[in-house]
């Protein structure tokens, strides 16, 4: 779960890592009352769910109240990778000397979250990862001792930060790491960590990213989950125990298991089409949920035409089948559907679905050739 | 022969009196496992259609010499079904449960390095042996004893797999889904040594994924294996991955896409299937040439 | 540090483990008013820092709010081992099929926090543990692990509870060894973990010891300091900075580190005296330090003589010689004073007293008949 | 020869520049101590009266050689100085920092049993070897070389015996004050086991105290040795330690007092000392009964 700026400078904020006050304004005039408080320079940060909001122009500076004001309502509306931003955080401006960078990120190879440091943070981060990986030290976490602050600060050293910045900031760097752990993220990060003119070492910006798996447990952070414009489709099948990404075509698809509905996008492309969708409806779904994955698919108007491919195994075939013909009477007139339905309830299915005169696929090449066919057919 | 699940396997059910270990033991039994009880906090004493059933694997372990377990536990208390299980001695752990948190997982694979159990998922249909029985939840009527050793990431994809191997006459000596969780106890290339050390297994298929680097850690072994492996990649047409930030982006570099993971394999001398429906024939290819 | 029962009960609700409501009062009015609040009856329940208050009547019923108060008055005031109760805590009464026991503990051996069960809990377990040890189970914390949920199950299972409590149990133990950690205890025990007859598992009482060490991190827990009634002294000695500890002879000791204040009080009952306290001044102390020791001392009535005892290492002779003429102006006229400086500094200490005619003992031998023998010419 | 610490010692002061480390770091050199140099974390770079200082300790060693350690980091920061020292490899770590939380100490126990690290203390005033040097607070000045291994869980108490021992002729090998926490890292019985094997030590006196089983447990091993041992228990006269709820009661038994203590080293052969003037006598005789 994606979470917002000033959302992870809070859990910043809980474990003891120095984080600069801020207030988030979604009017310019907030913003100007806000900046009156602070009574000091102030900076304006769009908060999208989106990186690269500061070349973006989402990130600009007001030193009085007025011009507090004025750059909010340059950045409120903006629209950035298309997404608009609809708040901003007001926070006084700090004189920064120097960016470090400071991640945690979790690491399928080796098990466990891995801590990455660089003296050479800031927007380019990635570029130095890509250009100079030896200006990057990674250091998995030994979770049954946590990360020490002994541990970050030899990052921070062998990373060849100063000597204020390895003290401050690697007691910083074990906070993060209990900050990953306590927040059930999968990616907690502070670029920039700011050395400031003053030899403050504070974070600077904060991204953090939350397990979903994680969030019957952690139901503060659960509560702050909003719907991602770009993608309300996705925030909504979430909610309704759907796994769904938007794609670029006009073939939806439905299937169960993340892998044979790959294979399934994988099928339709290879017949010709273009997947709109990928739909995941999980196991041992019953009529109603294969009755919703349809309908939802079907809101999305660039589809043309509904693919569900289901191997019965927890599945079952005629729950499926009775899905698609609930479905039927409330998607749109002559929408295409091709089921293939194989293994538990097949034939069952196969056979409400005739009598029901919807096409259905021999296997997941025949089904997924037909669908594009009838497309095909009704676009001519 | 098969690997990690034989005939002296004695299965306990971690979570029997859930609603998914209430469904999915009888079938178990019906496919020939030997299910020898079952296990649930707080339902000590009563029994599961027969089973006896334990308030912890130690005392289920005990009382039922049980080596291996199923598990169906929710999944905040999953990982702490697995540890408990690991604790008790038990050797080989199915872990069916999906949804658990990373950082449980974390902490599981932490926990694991100071035991010896083997561990096969979790969020993964669990495994087979045809003619033996299965552990988990894989429908077992499309499954034939024979030669193709097979493992997957993947729960249903591995269905279709096993379906169209069986309907092309070979049959499967193990049939193993590791899990598409991004920790998981068991890899491909595990499965893989467990393969190559396996009389009955001839030839290997492997079904991988796009993400993580799996694959491409197995092809590597796979080009020193004596026995022949046929692969496939899902997840070609997929969108490419929601990266995880700037640190997401280091960590995997380029690793993780399906041209990857082709390349990955066709290097190490592995065929790779352009569609699932090309598996039967690479197979029965691969075991031509082998003799 | 101490907390009171209603304390320790915050502390476990923190943590998850089911705990009933409950308020304090310091008057019968306030019982009265809680008891009218909860509705049904009430426990009133002493809270004083002394076990076995129960037996003693500090645990009282009331049936209805006007019981309460009549609860209420009968214990506030009571006297409880030396401690007079000041407030009671109300809370609603459970009915008990049976009790448990739940305890974590340091354990020097182990170098970890034990874990002891029994399904023999309640008021004797201590009886338990002489006369049927193998009723209780005990195991280590491995502290990288904490107390899985399972090894909690274990235990409980081992002690022979029931699969019920074994389950509910569990959850709570493991919580139980969080509190431990989180709250930086030394000891958390939960006696009795309480099964109702409608089948719940609850902490009936809570038992918790904070670390002094820790309480420079734990600051809200350290906020909730009280001085003992019994030992106002120890209270505002810690507070001080000094180790003090009330005895009951005459002889007023002082000396700096543990070992070298407990010999001394050995040498002072050899010498056929009777120790009045233990005062430990740490090290390093300067002459500020040691005159506040000495007032410190003498404000035991009991006190009619003090030995200073000091072996010089990072404190210095001299010092400790300042400190104790500073002190004499404002002692009891004719409190006898003996000294004994040892080590760094000792000459030039030594000097200094001998200047203020103070006694000063060659060694502690000498030092501790010199005291004895002043206190007992003074009282003949 | 000696325990512990030796001429091949090269030691580093963790908090070096803090007023305990700048007070003490010339005093350990003044007593012939090697320090090659100081940490602190912030302060890397700097120099301490001509020693160059760290911000790490993996830094120091790298550059300094060193190969042991003294502690005098705060309370809240010592017990992860403990395992920095640990870490980085060093062999001696003496922590002398006075009120470490006890949890934290826990967790460098169990840290310590993945490192072969020595951890002498916390809260002790540290080691020396008459003749070489000192790590930590010890008054070096009352110390001679000699042939009396010196063992002591409190500070004060060590130098009032040291200075006795070496007023009545009897110089020392190494004395270590092990410290009074509950929990440290060396025990009475380890020093033991380090005499024994010590060449130059021919006699071993040890001060005990009131709590714990430390006692106890040395005079278990005390009586397997070759060599003799003299003890001490101070604490006759103090009260009961205050009890830790039932649970204090249960774990220490009747475990921890002096009479038990001084019953457990008597029935050792351990002749114990009433008062600490006896000390040099007994160890005399035992001298004199050793040959």
């Amino acid at each position: 779960m994606k979470i917002h700026e000033y959302q992870a400078k809070e859990i910043l904020r809980r474990y003891g890592i120095p984080v600069q006050p801020g207030k988030i304004a979604t009017t310019p005039a907030e913003a100007e009352a806000i900046a009156r408080e602070f009574g000091e320079p102030v900076v304006i940060k769009a908060q999208v769910y989106v990186g690269g909001r500061g070349k973006a122009g989402g990130i600009q500076f007001g030193d009085t109240p007025e011009q507090a004001r004025d750059a909010a309502s340059r950045v409120l509306g903006m629209d950035i990778k298309g997404l608009t931003v609809e708040k901003v955080l007001v926070t006084p401006k700090i004189e920064i000397q120097d960016e470090y960078y400071l991640g945690i990120v979790l690491d399928r190879a080796s098990q466990a979250p891995v801590v990455m440091v660089s003296a050479a943070g800031g927007v380019d981060i990635e570029q130095v990862a890509e250009e100079t990986p030896e200006k990057i030290v990674k250091q998995p976490i030994d979770v049954r001792w946590g990360l020490p602050a002994y541990q970050a600060r030899n990052l921070l050293a062998q990373a060849g930060m100063p000597s204020n910045v390895v003290a401050k900031g690697g007691a910083i760097l074990s906070a993060l790491a209990q900050a990953y752990t306590g927040s059930d993220a999968t990616l907690a990060e502070i670029n920039p960590l700011a050395l400031t003119t003053d030899g403050q070492v504070m974070a600077a910006d904060g991204k953090i990213l939350i397990d979903d798996n994680a969030l019957p447990r952690q139901k503060e952070y659960a509560s702050w989950a909003e719907p991602e414009e770009a993608n309300p489709l996705e925030f909504e099948a979430k909610a309704e125990g759907l796994t769904y990404v938007k794609l670029d075509g006009d073939v939806g698809i439905i299937g169960n298991g993340a892998g044979l509905v790959m294979t399934t996008l994988d099928m339709v492309a290879r017949a010709g089409g273009k997947p709109a969708n990928f739909l995941d409806i999980g196991g041992g779904a019953r009529a109603e949920v294969m009755k919703k994955a349809l309908l939802f698919v079907a809101r999305d108007p660039q589809v043309k035409g509904i693919f569900v491919n289901i191997f019965g195994g927890i599945t079952r075939g005629e729950e499926v089948a009775k899905g698609i013909i609930m479905a039927q009477q409330e998607l749109p007139a002559g929408m295409p559907i091709v089921a293939r339905l194989s293994g538990t309830g097949a034939e069952e299915g196969q056979a409400l679905l005739a009598n029901a005169g919807l096409t259905w696929g021999a296997d997941m090449r025949d089904g997924a050739q037909k669908i594009v066919a009838e497309i095909t057919a009704k676009g001519q | 022969m098969s690997i990690l699940f034989d005939k002296n396997s004695r299965v306990i059910v971690q979570g029997i009196t859930g609603s998914e270990g209430r469904y999915h033991t009888p079938r178990m039994i019906d496919s020939g496992t030997r299910i020898v009880g079952g296990m649930t906090p707080g339902k000590g004493g009563q029994d599961f259609q027969g089973l006896p059933v334990f308030d912890t694997v130690t005392e289920a372990k005990a009382k039922t010499g049980a080596n291996a377990s199923c598990i169906f536990v929710p999944p905040m208390g999953a990982a702490d079904a697995i540890m408990e299980a690991a604790a008790a001695g038990i050797e080989l752990v199915v872990c069916i449960t999906e949804g658990i948190p990373v950082n449980d997982m974390i902490r599981v694979a932490a926990f694991l390095k100071e035991h010896p159990t083997r561990l096969i998922g979790p969020n993964c249909p669990g495994l087979a042996t045809p003619g033996t029985g299965k552990v988990g939840i894989m429908p077992y009527q499309f499954m034939r004893e024979g030669n193709v050793g097979f493992v997957s990431r993947s729960g249903t994809l591995t269905y279709e797999v096993v379906a169209l191997l069986t309907e092309a006459g070979l049959g499967q000596s193990s049939c193993i889904g590791i899990g598409g969780d991004p920790i998981i106890g068991t890899t491909f290339i595990d499965c893989l040594r467990l393969f190559e050390a396996d009389p009955q297994t001839e030839v290997v298929v492997m079904c991988g994924e796009i993400g993580g680097s799996d694959e491409e850690d197995a092809a590597a072994y796979a080009a020193t294996m004596k026995k022949p492996v046929v692969g496939f990649i899902s997840g070609r047409t997929a969108p490419p991955g929601k990266r995880m930030g700037h640190a997401g982006a280091i960590i995997s570099g380029k690793t993780g896409t399906a041209q990857g993971k082709v390349e990955a394999l066709q290097a190490a001398g592995v065929p790779v299937a352009d569609t699932i429906f090309e598996i039967p024939e690479l197979t029965r290819q691969a075991l031509a040439k082998r003799g």
